[in-house]
């Protein structure tokens, strides 16, 4: 099971890294900031994912903080394109 | 290879990444980015090696570890205070070019400040 | 009983990561910003949604669980806020919807 | 399977630092580096370090992700310029050869690290039962190195009242950043709504924990700062003006008390920042609570930024 989980975690973190081919290619901004978004949830699911492989409880609270701030920057994107 | 290693060698390719960047690009943003990436270099060598002192039932040396939560937050203190230096420079100066001979533009309107 | 568990367990992950592998795709292939956006939200919910499923048997303890459901919750709603103000930026910077 | 992830991960992160630094709009390289602060979290998993992790979860996801990219917005068009200075083909040379003769010795001393290697871990587990304490990280930030805690707190206050320095003439004294326009049924609203509770809950708990478990008030701290800064950014409050006193007294607080306990140990237990024996827990939980409002002040402050405006809101 344990390594069924770490597997699990290397194939969508490989999934996602993948996805930032698009933070290379844009073309616009939106498009980098979704890359940005897609890694985001993808590092949440590894995370999770490797804490049950490892039996970490704490790294929970890894996963907490990462989902409490994953569009920080998407937010901070918004404000900055649209002005105050 | 032993994951200590493999994030120490990782951590060695970040730490020569940043400095290239650190000095070729001329932009204050971009040195601001190399900058950080020089960092994290080395935080992850710290964090590599605390990783190896794993004993009496610890993931790692806890010492490196608890001065690594300080270096990240004072990193970033770093940051927030070169990038309000930059903005500060961009308002003033009209440009953000930090060459000691370049054309001085709207020189004439930061008297008023 | 424990068998089922894993397999289970397996079976959620598995779809999960194959929503990532979904949403991967989209975001690469699909010819807009918009289509682009679509195509994440899956990862988002689903992706997450089914690995948090799969992991909820697995982490032993009403509280990690109840934390678990809590991280997928809060992923949603930064998800659907986020893809929505990227969503009426495009708008207004005239992309054709 | 572990050594494809660990492999796959260095991989993306060596890539993302090389896009970081040659991509050609300073946006594009920000969300690039964005991406690698994300991935360094699961660095630190893999590490061991939870509590490192934390941070770097609430600082490099959170935090400075906001920062750059309002700076890279700000700054859209002065990229052309900046290229025009770019330095000829020998310096970039040169700059390459440092580059990989520093990486090279540093690539060497990783690889004749001694063996075993040299831990403290055995001496924090041998004193830690003094502290009362069960995280063994909070125990060096609060115990056997709390000086160089207390310097942090002091550095942070030293890099806000440097930003704050930064201010105009006729705007001192006013608030920080710029005003933000509020929109009742806004999305950003609805996020500054619902968001902030939850956040403000989960920053209490991680620093509650912090004492036996990872965590602590500097990840504590930082979650709340972006918490207020979610409600600043959708213009639900505002950034209180720098002259206030209530303000100024609590961003002082914290290294103040921290002083103040040190002075205790220097007279009751013979040293600065020593712990009279039994009051250890105590007092390192008085510090922690002092110091986590003025954490959470000056995060959030130092992410607004230089005053650009009077007192009136």
């Amino acid at each position: 099971m344990t390594e069924f989980f770490l597997g699990a975690s290397a194939f969508i973190l490989a999934m996602v890294g993948l996805g930032l081919v698009r933070i290379l290619r844009g073309p616009g901004d939106a498009d980098r900031m979704m890359a940005a978004q897609l890694l985001g949830t993808g590092g949440i699911a590894a995370v999770l994912l490797l804490g049950t492989a490892t039996g970490e409880g704490a790294t929970l609270d890894v996963a907490l903080t990462l989902a409490l701030l994953a569009a920080f920057a998407s937010y901070a994107f918004v404000k900055a394109e649209d002005g105050p | 290879m032993n994951v200590p290693t493999l994030f120490g060698l990782c951590a060695a390719a970040l730490v020569g990444i940043g400095l290239y960047g650190l000095i070729v690009d001329p932009h204050p943003l971009r040195k601001i980015l190399a900058f950080n990436v020089v960092g994290s270099g080395v935080f992850v060598l710290f964090g590599a090696i605390a990783r190896r002192g794993a004993a009496a039932g610890m993931g790692g040396d806890p010492v490196p570890q608890a001065l690594l939560i300080t270096g990240i937050v004072v990193a970033f203190s770093a940051t927030a205070l070169a990038v309000a230096l930059l903005k500060r420079l961009s308002d003033e100066a009209g440009s953000v070019t930090l060459s000691s001979d370049a054309p001085a533009r709207a020189k004439s309107d930061a008297g008023h400040d | 009983m424990s068998l089922a568990v894993d397999l289970f367990s397996v079976i959620a992950v598995a779809a999960g990561a194959f929503f990532f592998l979904a949403g991967t795709a989209g975001l690469l292939r699909f010819p807009d910003a918009f289509t682009r956006l679509h195509a994440l939200t899956k990862a988002d919910n689903l992706g997450l949604g089914l690995v948090v499923l799969g992991l909820l048997p697995q982490v032993g303890g009403v509280v990690a669980g109840l934390k678990l459901v809590c991280i997928w919750l809060l992923v949603q709603l930064s998800g659907a806020t986020a893809s929505q103000l990227i969503a009426r930026g495009l708008r207004r910077r005239g992309a054709p919807p | 399977m572990i050594v494809a992830l660990n492999v796959g991960l260095v991989a993306l992160i060596l890539g993302l630092a090389v896009w970081a630094i040659v991509a050609r709009e300073p946006f594009a390289a920000v969300v690039g580096f964005i991406a690698y602060g994300l991935l360094l979290t699961l660095v630190w998993v893999q590490l061991h370090g939870i509590d490192v992790a934390l941070t770097e979860a609430a600082i490099g996801g959170g935090l400075t992700g906001a920062l750059l990219i309002g700076a890279a917005t700000r700054l859209r068009g002065t990229e052309a310029e900046a290229r025009a200075e770019r330095p000829g083909p020998a310096t970039r040379w040169l700059a390459a050869a440092v580059s990989v003769a520093v990486t090279l010795a540093l690539a060497a001393c990783v690889l004749v690290l001694p063996v075993p290697a040299p831990t403290l871990a055995p001496e924090v587990a041998a004193h830690m039962a003094a502290t009362e304490v069960g995280n063994p990280i909070t125990s060096v930030l609060l115990a056997f190195r709390a000086m160089d805690t207390l310097l942090e707190a002091i550095v942070l206050l030293f890099a806000l009242i440097g930003v704050w320095s930064l201010t105009p003439d006729r705007f001192w004294g006013g608030r920080p950043g710029l005003r933000q326009g509020y929109d009742a049924n806004g999305i950003l609203a609805y996020a500054a709504r619902l968001l902030p509770p939850i956040g403000i809950v989960a920053g209490i708990y991680i620093f509650w924990v912090g004492a036996d478990r990872p965590g602590g008030k500097f990840q504590g701290a930082t979650i709340l700062a972006a918490m207020w800064l979610l409600v600043m950014m959708a213009g639900l409050a505002d950034a209180p003006p720098i002259r206030r006193t209530w303000l100024r007294a609590l961003l002082v607080a914290g290294p103040l008390a921290f002083i103040a306990v040190g002075l205790v140990g220097a007279v009751r237990a013979g040293a600065f920042l020593a712990y009279p024996p039994g009051l250890a827990k105590p007092l390192i939980l008085a510090i922690e609570f002092a110091l986590m409002p003025t954490l959470t002040l000056i995060l959030g402050l130092m992410l607004v930024g230089t005053p650009q405006r009077g007192d009136t809101p």
